[in-house]
């Protein structure tokens, strides 16, 4: 299994960085020529020398690191209490009926105004980020969850209850397993959401994490501090996403494939 | 545990000689309000036994944990105290860390270059309750133009103007730090109005001084913790004396554990403050300045009653603080 | 109209399964209503060997449905051992027609299924899923899934499954129909060898007549949709039997011919007549 | 080892469709190889009607996914009309095992589906569509979904999705298995009219031997795992004929009887035994 | 259909306002017995007085019509363009495997620190906040689209192939189908997106506008007005909803569903 696993992937991720490097040398060589402002776009010799220097002076672990447990609770938490809430509503229409609405009201919600009330509930620690974190995560896994308890065959469901399964059975037999694609896709999604929502989480109050360098950089026009974040960013995510996809080819080993 | 631990009582920490844990919260880390950062990488803080934590509340707003009793001391903006004064909240400004007017109002040359010409064009200010928006519309009508028909004003990010500007969605903007400003020249930008100017403001506003960056706290916890509050205000009090004492190299070498990868930065707008004199030699606020104030905040409409001087600042730990400080010398 | 020869063999003993009046109409999608089952009673005894016949669409899954409690019926009752029952009765074993394995579960998991959702402990289930395994023939393919298997071997897994949780009521919707005439004469006696020592209720659907009588005690022809039951045969050939000798049997043909008959009459009266109907005399 | 009886008949016509050492194996997922079908080499002749038998799971449907070009073989040849094909040939029409209903169109859609492919006009689809669905007796259910129709309507849907295609060959793999034995004996004397008249190729799939031998000019019997073309029978019977009149025919007994014996063994020899194998004698 | 579909949906309509309302009435008598700071949770009260004003003033058409524009662009170019990658993702696994990484790693990019660039390129129009609202749909429909297509059963597209479909015939009668239920679920995760990227747009620039709007009230510390653009916010996106749900009931009528 990893065997093949790294057999395919390597090359493919040799193509990426490859095409990541073509891209950052054309950057470089239009700054170069004068054709880039790097007050605007900075570059990547610059933003190089940045990372190296964040790299040495050991700010980098510090503060991607408290932005990542951030991020990492919030996964959890948003995953877990987002795939419950759809279990509940797929098990119970009426409830959904009733509180779907206001939930879905409550997506399109900017959480940066929200900044006031989480201070006030969850301080300004690291709880009122991971809330923020959880609070976007928490969407995704719910509609997306809902939407797989929705598209389960029925089928399934009826021979297992036929065969004396009882609900919660019939959750971890069919609709579970079923959903797992749905699930993977939210994993997938909300790792950006969870990150995304620990840095929103940062900017409502914070002295350290990659948000607060980021608004700190922004403020200052430090643009090549807040693309070297960006850049790191993106690296971490992208490698995080490597287990999300060694996830997906081991437990869906039992779908057949199209190619 | 978080919330319990900030909410430790100063006797407590003294008799258990722990450090107590005091909170900070500031709205992005600008150097004017360089005696209170001061006060910590200095180690004044440490030394009355405090443990000052700044936060940065860039989204949302910054004033909430302090209101909320979740940070203790809040570093903002004079109109902060006054919009929430009149909103029935009970808070006062400990310490003002400058003195003069820092803004500037700037346009893109080569094509605006007086005020006059900006009529009809649109003019990149903050929201329009906030301070930039206010210094805007004041130049506007100090230059003939009705700030509220002749130009349209737009909220925008801080970080945003300088590209604004660049692109020509923007003629003209207003330049909020001398960091800014520095830039903005340096990418064709035309001085309009130079705020930090005596003259120029006193035309405008009928004032020299304008004790702009403060440090406050609520009434509640002034009156609960009055020994904090002294430690706190003591402590920034020699970080006012510091400053006025020291070069801008020095200055932006001692900012720098709180400056992280600032220092280029740090030295242009310190050495502009220096230039423009808008550090505060004492801490203290000036009847004029406050007038100012009201004044700058009529512009941005959030002055809607009468607010007595009183009602928003308390610097009795301040002179406190001086006292004891000129003993020691 | 019902015409009922020779009835008599599981007669004395107790009704095990009733349906009473049972009628049933879906609201398709399109709007239109289909009238699936009719006013259908039907008497299954205890330890009786009970199959369906009819034409394709006639509501012989419907009916099963009913029973199972998977369906609600617009009308009519549904009594299990003499008491009315309302949805899922746990006593039945349901071999839909439908393919029903999890697609995610191995060939083990699946057969193991019934036995998992009744707490038996995974070595447990795991020996008796594995005997099933062999006797359907599908050794080797124990942790394969089944989008691995061929359309037979799949239907053997589905055989093995509801044989593993050893009902009291066993409905089986066409359980051969895509196997082998091999494997499906040895399935079939292993079905009536399960039955005769397990003194099982079968409720059996088929369209191949021969294996109706080959196997049940009580053939029931339901007619063109909307079904009803429009004829009962008491089969009266003696057991135990050997599904590959019986056909041999005097009796066995000549029940055939009868049945066959009245089926026949019953695919002409089908108004939606299928491909040339003209053509069958 | 290959006895052929007989073998005349379409020999004399092109071949059309011809199988040269297929290798598949399938690697599962469970770290298993599965050889299922071994050096498999048949030639199929223009306008011949050839029935594949083997016990389940033999690699049947497998032989004929690589004919149809959804599996590549690990080794061999396939060739159309002498050339040499990879991948998918639109000359033939596979009605496959599995249930390829589309679930979000309707019966009139699902039949209409190869003929929107070709790009026919929406009048003319349906008009051709409507009249398949009539000869499959599904009126009424036009624009009903897959999942509201039986099981046998459902097969019935699909063998109008192929037969709609017109196809100069045609796989069906076990088009009549869930069909009631009117129905099924009906539709495949339309399959019989409709090769008679439009001189199709085809290949047809079987667990039937009786359907075998009155549909097919040749019958292929492929033993068990690893599949192999275990022996080929002509069937030597008149033409047209009528699959319900056939089995009367004296000749007709005599061939069942060859293959069946020869089937037989083959069950035995398959190692993996079927239920209580030591019965079979 | 839109009989039925009014019996089983406005019972729960009712059902949902009257839990808000016990809500309000909750909330209302708690602030009345000073229990809850009017300062940071305003009351029903003041919010209902609030929304009234903003109505007779004609100031809610104005900024709600303006966010809801730049978001509906934003859904539809986000929307169409997420599907679009995703099909050719599904398509070309080849350049799956390459860009997939880079575009995994910018979803969790916090959208606000790409302000300066976007004003650079898009201006402080309506532009920016239709990429802004984009963007943040973009990767929604992105992920779970491509995660539709990789979900697809084969037997189908098998069944198409044979019958000679070419690939663009497979998609238009297989994939996109069987993606619909994924593209549902997109549309009402967009819907919060799209109008969630409006705002965050707007808080990098404007002069209207929900977000506009609520930055301000933010700072002058009129909490009513935040919460009264959140209540609205909320029943607008709830009411949008119920045009997914009309949508789904429609689209999806040839899915059996459970109970
Ligand atoms: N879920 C459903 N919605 C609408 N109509 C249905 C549904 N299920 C069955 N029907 C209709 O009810 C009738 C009887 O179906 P049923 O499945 O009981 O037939 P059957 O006798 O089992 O046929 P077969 O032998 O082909 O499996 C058919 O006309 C079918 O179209
Ligand atoms: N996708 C697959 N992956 C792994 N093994 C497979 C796959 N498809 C088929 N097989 C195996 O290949 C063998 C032959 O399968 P095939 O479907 O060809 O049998 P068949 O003759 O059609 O049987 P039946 O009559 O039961 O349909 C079986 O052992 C099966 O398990
Ligand atoms: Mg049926
Ligand atoms: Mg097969």
């Amino acid at each position: 299994m990893s065997a093949k696993f790294r057999n395919i992937r390597i090359p493919a991720l040799i193509q990426t960085v490859l095409l990541v490097m073509a891209l950052f040398l054309i950057w470089e060589l239009a700054t170069r020529a004068g054709k880039v402002d790097t007050f605007f776009f900075s570059s990547p010799n610059l933003i190089g020398n940045d990372i190296v220097k964040m790299w040495t002076s050991g700010d980098i672990s510090k503060h991607v690191g408290i932005t990542f447990k951030e991020a990492f609770y919030g996964l959890i938490y948003g995953g877990v209490f987002g795939t419950l809430c759809a279990f509940i509503f797929g098990m119970n229409k009426k409830l959904h009926n009733i509180l779907f609405p206001i939930i879905v009201g409550m997506n399109g919600l900017p959480k940066l105004a929200l900044g006031p009330l989480l201070i006030f509930w969850f301080g300004i620690g690291i709880e009122s980020k991971i809330v923020m974190s959880a609070v976007m995560v928490f969407f995704i896994f719910l509609f997306n969850i809902y939407a797989g308890y929705c598209n389960v065959d029925v089928t399934l469901i009826n021979a297992v209850r036929m065969m004396g399964g009882n609900q919660w059975q019939i959750i971890r037999k069919v609709i579970w397993p079923s959903c797992i694609p749905w699930f993977l896709v939210s994993l997938r999604t909300g790792l950006g959401m969870s990150i995304m929502g620990a840095i929103v989480g940062e900017y409502i109050g914070a002295n350290k994490g990659l948000g607060w360098m980021i608004q700190n950089a922004g403020g200052t026009y430090n643009i090549t501090r807040v693309i070297s974040c960006i850049v790191l960013l993106i690296i971490l995510m992208a490698s995080l996403d490597y287990f999300v996809k060694f996830l997906e080819k081991k437990i869906l080993r039992w779908r057949p494939t199209v190619d | 545990s978080d919330k319990a631990r900030t909410k430790t009582t100063s006797a407590e920490a003294t008799k258990t000689n722990v450090h107590q844990k005091i909170t900070i919260t500031e709205p992005s880390r600008g150097e004017l309000w360089a005696p209170i950062y001061l006060a910590q990488t200095l180690g004044y803080f440490k030394e009355a036994g405090l443990e000052v934590d700044f936060q940065t509340v860039t989204g949302g707003d910054p004033g909430a944990p302090v209101l909320a009793g979740e940070a203790q001391f809040g570093l903002r903006g004079i109109e902060m105290p006054l919009i929430v004064t009149q909103a029935g909240k009970e808070v006062k400004v400990l310490v003002s860390t400058s003195q003069k007017f820092p803004y500037a109002f700037i346009a893109q040359g080569p094509k605006f270059t007086t005020i006059e010409s900006l009529k009809g064009q649109v003019v990149g200010a903050s929201t329009p309750s906030g301070s930039p928006t206010a210094w805007i519309k004041a130049c506007l009508s100090y230059g003939g133009l009705d700030p509220s028909t002749d130009v349209q004003l737009p909220s925008m990010q801080n970080s945003a103007y300088i590209a604004a500007m660049k692109n020509g969605n923007v003629a003209a903007v207003c330049g909020s730090n001398g960091y800014l400003v520095n830039k903005l020249m340096a990418n064709g930008g035309v001085m309009l109005v130079d705020g930090r100017d005596t003259e120029v403001f006193k035309k405008i506003m009928g004032s020299e001084t304008y004790e702009m960056y403060i440090m406050f706290a609520t009434d509640k916890y002034i009156k609960e913790n009055p020994e904090t509050v002294q430690k706190v205000v003591t402590a920034c009090a020699k970080g006012i004396q510091w400053v006025n004492m020291h070069s801008t190299e020095e200055i932006a070498d001692a900012l720098l554990p709180l400056f992280p990868d600032r220092k280029e930065e740090l030295l242009i707008s310190i050495a502009d403050s220096k230039k423009h004199d808008l550090y505060s030699k004492d801490g203290k606020h000036t009847k004029t300045g406050y007038q100012a104030a009201l004044k700058l905040g009529e512009y941005a409409g959030i002055v809607t009653q009468e607010v007595p001087e009183e009602k928003i600042y308390n610097e009795s730990f301040l002179d406190t603080a001086r006292k004891t400080l000129n003993n020691k010398q | 109209m019902t015409s009922i020869i020779n009835l008599q063999s599981k007669s004395e003993n107790k009704i095990k399964l009733a349906l009473k009046n049972i009628t049933v109409t879906f609201s398709s999608s399109n709007g239109h209503q289909v009238l699936a089952v009719n006013d259908v009673s039907l008497d299954v005894y205890e330890q009786e060997f009970i199959a369906l016949i009819g034409t394709s669409g006639c509501g012989k899954s419907t009916l099963l449905n009913v029973m199972a409690g998977l369906i609600t019926a617009d009308s009519g009752q549904v009594l299990i051992d003499g008491v009315e029952t309302v949805g899922i009765n746990p006593k039945i074993g349901y071999m839909s027609q439908l393919d029903s394995l999890l697609p995610w579960a191995t060939v083990m998991d699946n057969v193991a299924l019934g036995l998992e959702l009744r707490g038996i402990s995974k070595k447990e289930r795991r020996a008796m899923a594995r005997e099933l395994i062999v006797r359907m023939g599908l050794t080797g393919f124990e942790y394969s899934y089944p989008h691995e298997l061929s359309g037979g071997m799949k239907k053997r897994v589905t055989i093995a499954r509801v044989l593993a949780i050893d009902p009291e009521i066993l409905f089986m919707d066409e359980p051969f129909g895509p196997l082998d005439a091999f494997t499906k004469e040895i399935l079939q006696d292993d079905i009536l060898k399960i039955w005769h020592e397990t003194k099982k209720t079968i409720v059996y659907v088929t369209h191949d007549l021969s294996e109706a009588i080959s196997l049940a005690d009580r053939v029931v022809l339901i007619s063109s949709r909307p079904g009803k039951v429009k004829a009962e045969y008491n089969i009266p050939l003696p057991r135990p039997r050997n599904v590959m000798d019986i056909k041999f049997d005097a009796n066995y043909v000549d029940i055939e011919k009868t049945i066959w008959l009245q089926l026949k009459e019953e695919v002409i009266k089908g108004k939606e007549g299928i491909g040339h109907v003209s053509k069958i005399s």
